[in-house]
């Protein structure tokens, strides 16, 4: 079997302050295979989007941060590639999705010569006319209606949900093997946010894209990933099969997270701890789905 | 070989002055005016070289009665414009300064009429007999009619605006030198009149640019970068020093001013003669004049005597000049009715004039050792000029520079001691005395010389009694010049003219080069 | 473009009422305090008549609401009365001096936006380094001394010290430039005279530069913060989540957003020149407006005052409106509104 | 469930209210033509999806910005546009955002220590207590009084903003999305304080969210507004099995959900709507 | 406190900017006992020591009338301070009310006070200020007057705009929704969150001010001899370039250190304030 697509093992990281080291993650390990659908969820905080941005490699050039542990991408160790190298698979290999679609395009550029800049990335050169042919057929495949009169809109002329649909187009453009939704459309509204889900599910399916999905809301990751992590406080507290860990949570914190979603069906709201000691328990692993290169 | 003629080498003179110079002649009234008057326009007569009085210039002669004056003109004088100078200019220039009413138009106040008797002859009418006229002619320019005519602009009556809109920025005289250009921030260019009556020497600069408003500093480097050639008589004495220090030539022009301190006599407690008194002798004079020595030879000041300058008609000998004398200071002052604990005096200086800045500490310091107390104020020359209209708002203490603007001691102390001059920048000291009146009066109407300057020393020696002025030392202009130019008025005494600035007639100078 | 354009109608409605407004302020201060503007310009020796009919000819003589009717006609007109300092029309004197002073200006400006633009994307682009420190520390000296002792500061070093430039003036006298716009530096390119333009910029080095000092430490220090701010926002992020080279993330992706709040206050900064070239010809002996200003206001030339004051706010409110103009080219939120400002 | 009674004058009554913003010259009609009345003691939660005008509603109500058209009535008189004292206290708002709604730079006691104050309520000296008091009912420490709010988490800022709900001893509270920037843990403790208290106290809550999961668990009715219209106000059981308006079929079909029952429910009415449509 | 210290300790830059203020406010105060001339400040000739290179014991040289250079500029960063803290004393009260007003109440009020703050602001400070001056007589008290009419306006825009972003955060409409007036929401709300903005802006403004005040006695208006001045010093020592460098010089590094000094404590505190611009 091939290397996962991401691959991280015992992964810290802390933040230097003046009020000393901030520990943010106290070594989490996950992976994501090759077309699989993982979703971190955790509440905020947690230590969700750090690790998000370390697989960017975003955070390692920031001086106040400090990073140890294995991150590997395809089965190249991050860590060990330049910076040229890494740089280079950012935007073509893995790309990433944020949560405010709005206010993650540039405001004072169309669409249009933003998804040039994308596009070049993949295949540097392309020309404008050769790019825009290609956004049209990206958007086409976002469900936008009329592609054209979107590229040459700015983004504060389109709607969260376009916008939204912009940026999966522009993430999924160069047909990177793993893309990165940080929260995506938490900001929008929830009819919208609803088909923003079912067209990412789509595409990546077809794509074959890994995704690392990075939500707080547990109704959002049950729809959408095959696998989940469960982050508490910097740490994995559990993993599985997004079905099995719904139907049978076992660590305490993921039983209180899921209890605590009030339900369609009503019953009330229960009585639920926001914080206990419980919920530092060890890692609860399932049986075949221990971090590769581990036991289990 | 033949000497290779600087043909095409024009020669230029760049010299500056502070104020901006006034190009209508009607409204000319400092030294910058009269630089631009004197080589622009010509006058009836020229002050003489070397002593007191006037020589023909356009008039070739005159006759007078001491009430009418009448003139023959040259007949061979062409105007700039070509249109020939008749007797009808002179005319028209008397009227349209009287009519403008500014500038030194006061000097022919009591003119009745001017007539063109024939196109060569001219006969002016005097309300009362008025000896310093003559003198005063130095300051009539005569203006081109036709031309000026031709170019009024709007206004009303007759002459419109009698043609200043014009002469702000054009010339219309007959002078040695024609206006090129004219920019009131940065300079006035001028260029010699080939046509010019008397002839433009050819040592005489081709071209002169006299530049307005340039700071002490920026004159000091370009003279010494070899980019200027005059400067104005206002640099500080140190900067001089510096110039003269690196090789300028110092020219000096004396005689015709002087450095007054003027105490108002009508406000506490300088309404006292003892106090005024006590303060002229509290005044260190010698550190005063050692203060604006540039060389041992040189200096901005010399000793004063009394108001009018060494050399003036009428000037007190200058054994007369006045010393620091504490104790008679202290005398005076215990005679006073004002106790020094009960006032405070104020010293006023002029904000343009920032010498007169350490005068009035000098003043501080000096006041101080008789236990007076004192404040300095600085004072812009607009608000100065408003203040000495009201006795009550005229400072203690204000500090001018006056000088006779025909060289005439009339026109230096009619205006600062008559009662009937009071309240003008040139008289803040508000001074009533019959006695001086009588003599400033007599003055005007005498005839000789002799008898005039028997008044006039008088007159100087009453005011010494009265003591409204502290006469701080007569004022020699000093300018530092580069080599490249020899200004014979400047420098020798016999050359001199008897008037402030007509030294500047750039036809008598001489570039060396 | 119709939003501009609506926004440009707006914004040149509103300078309109701010300059009357001016008008009325600068015409109470010169005629309220007391002071009498016939006296000054009559001179010393004028007399009492002569000073009465001067007022009645200048309307002084009548109620301050009525001298402010005479002036707004006149000004209609075109005619700012006659400064007492030059004795020419006001308008004339502005006419022959704002050039000089708008080309020192505008010098000065590009130089603030061309030195000063670059170091601020510097600065924030290595936030915390040494390079960031030595930029912000050169540009907070820039910023810390008034432009004269800048002035008298280059003068000193490069003109005495060391003369390397002029110390005064815009040209020196050996060229004679034909005026057509007044601005040398183009004047002598019409003229077709590449020594005198030299000579010319040679000239204009030293005051432009002392006059910039404090703009273009100002505008590098404001393009450094709004950048800093703008490398927090999430389309920076996304952008270096697609891996754009650090250099273009600078230069396009925060600099252009950060111009956005930062140009109303360059703008601002770029017309405060217009009041410190006041001191700056003053050293340099600069033919401009300003030192114009500087001599009437001490010689209480009302006309003029009233004159240079309102030329220098309608230049200050015109800058205003090219800025406001400026951020609506830049930024299409402002081009496409609905809602104009 | 209590069934709000209908015998009962209801305790605010909006008829015919409408509002229109003109921005620009260009009207935009946030609330078009809306009436419900809200009884005693009952929760009518407000949903709808972002810009359905909810929060205009809400503003309304507390007259911080008066209707276009129609009336608003408190205890059956008419509320002017100009809100006195009286009505100020009898109407209180909790916010969505619990960062904002507390001043930074004034302390947990000093912000509830205004509402003492505005109204005059209880006797000087004894305001501190109160607030300590009032900090405790909502299950906070009195001593939280003397913090600053950055020291708080979200869901102790939202305690303090319901505390200040309470001290102005206001029958009617309008709570413009409460929870909606709290995680879910937290949620379920401001939720059940909720809860609590408005049973303890009689209060009546107008109850403003888009998450219809959270209206299931605490609203009596439910009010369901599109595009600035009230397109169905039914009992909350009757929206959750019967839903009528096809919107708000979308809306339940659009609640992400975590267990089969859930997902069996949301398919339920789903295959309504599809056969309906 | 910690942090402050932290933010101070980590930048250096703020560490000089405190000690050169430290030193100026100092030496301003005990000028009479660190200066080797005191009585030099005052109306003292000594033609014996008069433009003098610096030399002991005048070790910035004597200036054209014998006075200590380096006394001298000593007690100007006294009269400088002076002027800095009166004249903020005066405007930024001024200033902040309108701005609160303006930007509190919006509509005409907003309209008509915004207009005649850019009135003011149209007319560059120190045009405005020097034509002020030129009609006044040039006294210190005139001078501050001058220069407090063309400062406050710079305090109206930037409150004017913290308090319009302000107004609309949730802690404002508590106020409101609670009933407080708006005078208590104004300067009890508002006010505070704008004070570190407003601080930051004062701090910065002490270096302008003392530009300001000193490009007006450049030109001749403002502080009256014997009272030493920096801008005069520089202005009248001008005219002795290059020959007595000295009389410009230092005092125009006085300027320069002063202004920076400020400039850097601003920076320091835009940063622990956290204070944008
Ligand atoms: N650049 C940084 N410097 C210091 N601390 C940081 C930095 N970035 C993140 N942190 C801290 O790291 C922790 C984890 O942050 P992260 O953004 O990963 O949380 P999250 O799980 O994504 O939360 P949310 O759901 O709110 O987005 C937080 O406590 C945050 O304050
Ligand atoms: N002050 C205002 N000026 C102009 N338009 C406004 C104003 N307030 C609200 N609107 C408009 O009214 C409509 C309804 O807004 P409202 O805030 O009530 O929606 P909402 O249902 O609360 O949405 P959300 O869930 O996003 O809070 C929107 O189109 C909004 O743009
Ligand atoms: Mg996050
Ligand atoms: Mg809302």
């Amino acid at each position: 079997m091939s290397a996962p697509t991401l691959l991280i093992r015992d992964l810290k990281l802390g933040f230097r302050s003046y009020a000393g080291m901030l520990e943010v993650l106290h070594g989490i390990s996950l992976h994501i295979a090759k077309g699989e659908r993982v979703a971190l969820v955790g509440e905020s905080g947690s230590g969700k989007s750090v690790t998000a941005r370390i697989v960017l490699g975003l955070i390692q050039s920031l001086r106040s941060a400090r990073v140890s542990g294995l991150v590997e991408f395809e089965g190249r160790d991050l860590a060990k590639l330049s910076e040229r190298e890494r740089h280079a698979l950012r935007g073509t290999r893995m790309s990433m999705i944020f949560q405010d679609p709005t206010s993650s395009l540039n405001p004072v550029y169309t669409i249009a010569t933003q998804f040039h800049e994308v596009l070049l990335r993949g295949s540097p050169g392309i020309s404008q006319a050769e790019a825009r042919r290609r956004a049209v057929a990206a958007l086409d495949d976002v469900a936008i209606s009329e592609p054209e009169r979107v590229l040459d809109s700015y983004p504060f002329q389109l709607s969260g949900g376009m916008n939204q649909r912009v940026m999966i187009a522009m993430a999924l453009a160069n047909e990177p093997s793993l893309l990165i939704a940080d929260e995506p459309g938490t900001a929008l509204d929830v009819t919208v946010q609803a088909q923003t889900l079912t067209l990412m599910r789509d595409l990546t399916e077809r794509h074959h894209t890994a995704v690392l999905f990075i939500s707080h809301n547990l109704g959002v990751v049950r729809e959408f990933a095959d696998r989940l992590y469960v982050i508490y406080k910097g740490r994995i507290v559990e993993q599985g099969p997004t079905a099995a860990l719904f139907d049978d949570p076992r660590h305490p914190y993921t039983r209180a997270l899921l209890q605590a979603v009030p339900r369609i069906t009503g019953g009330g709201i229960p009585e639920i701890e926001d914080a206990s000691e419980a919920y530092f328990a060890p890692l609860v692993v399932r049986e075949g789905f221990g971090e590769p290169g581990r036991a289990g | 070989v033949v000497a290779v003629t600087p043909a095409a080498a024009e020669t230029v003179l760049r010299l500056d002055e502070v104020a901006v110079g006034e190009l209508d002649p009607g409204k000319a009234t400092d030294y910058a005016d009269s630089i631009l008057m004197f080589n622009i326009y010509d006058t009836l007569v020229l002050a003489a070289q070397g002593g007191p009085g006037v020589v023909p210039h356009l008039a070739e002669s005159w006759e007078t009665d001491g009430k009418t004056y009448t003139f023959k003109l040259r007949s061979d004088v062409k105007f700039q414009s070509g249109n020939p100078l008749t007797a009808e200019d002179v005319v028209f220039s008397l009227d349209r300064m009287k009519a403008l009413g500014q500038g030194l138009s006061y000097l022919f106040a009591n003119v009745e009429k001017a007539e063109a008797v024939d196109p060569a002859t001219v006969r002016f009418t005097l309300t009362s007999p008025y000896s310093p006229f003559l003198s005063a002619l130095l300051r009539l320019p005569i203006v081109d009619k036709k031309l000026v005519s031709e170019n009024l602009g709007a206004g009303d009556g007759d002459m419109k605006d009698w043609g200043q809109g014009y002469l702000s920025t054009h010339a219309a005289g007959s002078g040695a030198y024609k206006v090129v250009s004219h920019n009131p921030q940065e300079e006035t260019v001028m260029a010699r009149n080939a046509d010019y009556f008397l002839g433009v020497p050819a040592k005489a600069p081709d071209t002169v640019r006299l530049r307005y408003g340039l700071e002490a500093a920026t004159v000091r480097t370009l003279i010494a970068q070899g980019e200027h050639d005059i400067t104005s008589q206002w640099l500080p004495p140190e900067v001089l020093k510096a110039l003269a220090a690196g090789g300028a030539q110092l020219l000096v022009e004396t005689g015709g001013s002087g450095f007054y301190i003027k105490m108002n006599t009508t406000r506490k407690p300088l309404d006292d003669l003892n106090c005024r008194l006590a303060l002229t002798y509290a005044f260190d004079y010698a550190a005063g004049v050692k203060m604006v020595a540039i060389t041992d030879e040189v200096s901005q000041g010399s000793p004063a005597s009394g108001p009018l300058p060494a050399g003036m008609l009428g000037a007190l000998p200058a054994s007369e000049a006045y010393a620091r004398d504490l104790d008679k200071a202290k005398e005076y002052l215990a005679q006073c009715k004002y106790k020094p604990e009960d006032f405070t005096l104020e010293l006023s200086w002029v904000g343009e004039v920032p010498l007169e800045e350490r005068y009035a500490l000098l003043m501080q310091a000096n006041f101080t050792e008789l236990g007076i107390k004192s404040e300095v104020r600085k004072i812009p020359w607009a608000l100065f000029s408003e203040q000495v209209t009201k006795p009550e708002n005229t400072p203690n203490i204000s500090q001018v520079f006056v000088n006779a603007v025909t060289g005439d001691p009339d026109t230096l102390i009619y205006g600062m001691y008559h009662s009937s001059a009071a309240g003008t920048w040139q008289s803040p000291e508000y001074l009533k005395d019959a006695k001086v009146d009588e003599l400033l009066d007599r003055g005007r109407t005498e005839t000789s010389d002799e008898q005039r300057a028997a008044t006039y020393t008088e007159a100087g020696k009453r005011l010494k009694e009265l003591a409204p002025t502290i006469f701080a030392y007569d004022q020699n202009a000093v300018f530092a010049a580069s080599k490249r130019v020899s200004v014979p008025a400047l420098t020798d005494r016999s050359k001199a003219f008897g008037l402030t600035g007509m030294a500047f007639t750039f036809r008598l100078m001489e570039m060396n080069e | 473009m119709l939003p501009v354009v609506r926004l440009l109608a707006k914004r040149l409605g509103t300078s309109l009422i701010v300059l009357i407004g001016v008008s009325m302020l600068i015409f109470a201060i010169a005629r309220v305090i007391p002071g009498d503007p016939a006296r000054i310009a009559l001179g010393p020796n004028a007399s009492a008549e002569q000073i009465a009919a001067l007022r009645e000819r200048l309307h002084l003589d009548q109620p301050i609401v009525v001298q402010y009717g005479h002036f707004l006609s006149d000004l209609a007109r075109g005619d700012l009365g006659v400064s007492l300092y030059t004795n020419r029309p006001v308008m004339t004197d502005i006419a022959q001096f704002l050039p000089a002073t708008l080309e020192l200006v505008l010098v000065s400006g590009l130089m603030m936006v061309l030195i000063g633009l670059p170091l601020g994307i510097l600065s924030a682009r290595y936030r915390d380094s040494w390079i960031d420190n030595l930029i912000r520390l050169v540009t907070l000296l820039g910023v810390s001394a008034p432009a004269f002792v800048w002035a008298v500061i280059l003068m000193l070093l490069f003109a005495y010290f060391l003369p390397l430039f002029p110390i005064a003036g815009r040209i020196s006298d050996s060229f004679t430039i034909p005026p057509a716009t007044g601005f040398l530096l183009v004047d002598t390119l019409i003229a077709g005279n590449v020594r005198a333009f030299g000579n010319a910029a040679w000239h204009i080095v030293l005051p432009a530069f002392a006059l910039a000092l404090s703009g273009i430490g100002q505008a590098a220090r404001l393009v450094r913060s709004n950048m800093v701010e703008t490398y927090e926002k999430p389309y920076i992020e996304m952008a270096q989540s697609y891996g754009f080279p650090g250099r273009r993330i600078a230069r396009k992706y925060a600099f252009r957003p950060s111009m956005i709040p930062s140009l109303t206050i360059i703008g601002l900064d770029f017309a405060a020149m217009l009041g410190n070239a006041f001191l700056v010809e003053a050293v340099f002996a600069w033919p401009g407006l300003s030192r114009y200003g500087v001599a009437v206001i001490l010689r209480k030339d009302l006309n003029a005052i009233i004159g240079t004051v309102l030329i220098i706010s309608a230049m200050f409110l015109i800058v205003n409106v090219i800025v406001d103009l400026l951020i609506a080219f830049i930024n299409p939120r402002i081009r496409y509104s609905q809602r104009a400002g | 469930m209590r069934e709000p009674s209908r015998v009962t004058r209801p305790l605010l009554s909006l008829r015919s209210v409408s509002k229109t913003f003109t921005t620009a010259g260009r009207m935009v009609r946030a609330v078009d033509d809306v009436s419900f009345d809200v009884a005693k003691g009952e929760c009518l939660a407000i949903v709808g999806e972002s810009g359905s005008g909810k929060s205009t509603v809400a503003h309304m109500i507390l007259g911080i910005y008066p209707q276009s058209a129609g009336e608003i009535l408190l205890d059956g008189s008419l509320l002017p546009a100009r809100r006195a004292l009286i009505h100020r206290r009898a109407i209180q708002l909790v916010q969505q955002n619990p960062l904002s709604s507390l001043n930074p730079k004034r302390s947990i006691g000093a912000s509830l220590r205004l509402a003492l104050d505005v109204h005059g309520i209880g006797e000087r000296s004894a305001r501190w207590d109160r607030v300590g008091q009032l900090l405790e009912e909502v299950g906070l420490p009195a001593d939280f009084r003397s913090r600053a709010p950055s020291t708080l988490s979200g869901g102790q800022r939202q305690r303090v903003a319901i505390a200040r709900a309470l001290a102005c001893q206001s029958e009617l509270v309008v709570l413009d999305e409460p929870t909606s920037a709290l995680d879910v843990l937290v949620q379920a403790r401001v939720l059940k304080l909720l809860n609590e208290l408005r049973a303890q106290r009689g209060l009546t809550y107008v109850f403003i969210t888009h998450d219809l999961s959270v209206v299931r668990n605490v609203a009596t009715r439910v009010a369901v507004f599109e595009k600035g219209r009230l397109v169905e106000l039914s009992p909350t059981e009757t929206v959750f099995t019967n839903p009528k308006h096809p919107y708000t079929r979308r809306l339940i079909g659009a609640v992400p959900v975590v267990t089969a029952q859930e997902a069996e429910l949301r398919g339920r009415l789903m295959e309504k709507s599809n056969a309906s449509a | 406190m910690n942090r402050t210290l932290a933010i101070l300790l980590r930048n250096p830059l703020s560490l000089l900017g405190l000690a050169l203020v430290a030193l100026v406010v100092l030496s301003a105060i005990s000028a009479d006992f660190i200066t080797p001339f005191p009585e030099h400040a005052g109306a003292v000739v000594d033609f014996a020591n008069f433009n003098k290179a610096p030399e002991w014991p005048y070790i910035m040289g004597t200036d054209l009338v014998g006075r200590d250079l380096f006394t001298r500029i000593v007690y100007a960063y006294r009269i400088s301070l002076i002027l800095g803290v009166v004249v903020l004393a005066i405007a930024v009260p001024i200033g902040v009310t309108i701005g609160l007003v303006a930007g509190y109440f919006g509509g005409w009020v907003e309209y008509v006070l915004m207009r005649v703050t850019d009135v003011f602001l149209s007319i560059p400070p120190l045009v405005l200020a020097m034509s002020m001056m030129g009609v006044l007589e040039p006294t210190l008290t005139n001078g501050m007057i001058a220069v407090t009419a063309m400062w406050w306006p710079w305090y109206t825009r930037l409150v004017y705009n913290l308090a319009r972003s302000e107004k609309e955060e949730g802690y404002v409409l508590a106020a409101e929704v609670i009933g407080a007036s708006k005078a208590h929401v104004m300067f009890r709300e508002i006010l505070p969150n704008c004070v570190p903005s407003i601080l930051t802006k004062m701090t910065l403004d002490l270096g302008f001010v003392i530009l300001i005040a000193s490009s007006l006695s450049f030109l001749g208006l403002g502080v009256q001899p014997p009272t030493p001045d920096l801008g005069s010093m520089v202005a009248d020592g001008a005219k002795y370039l290059p020959d007595s460098w000295w009389l410009t010089v230092f005092p125009g590094l006085a300027i320069l250190v002063a202004v920076f000094g400020f400039n850097l404590v601003g920076d320091a505190l835009r940063e622990i304030l956290g204070a944008e611009q």
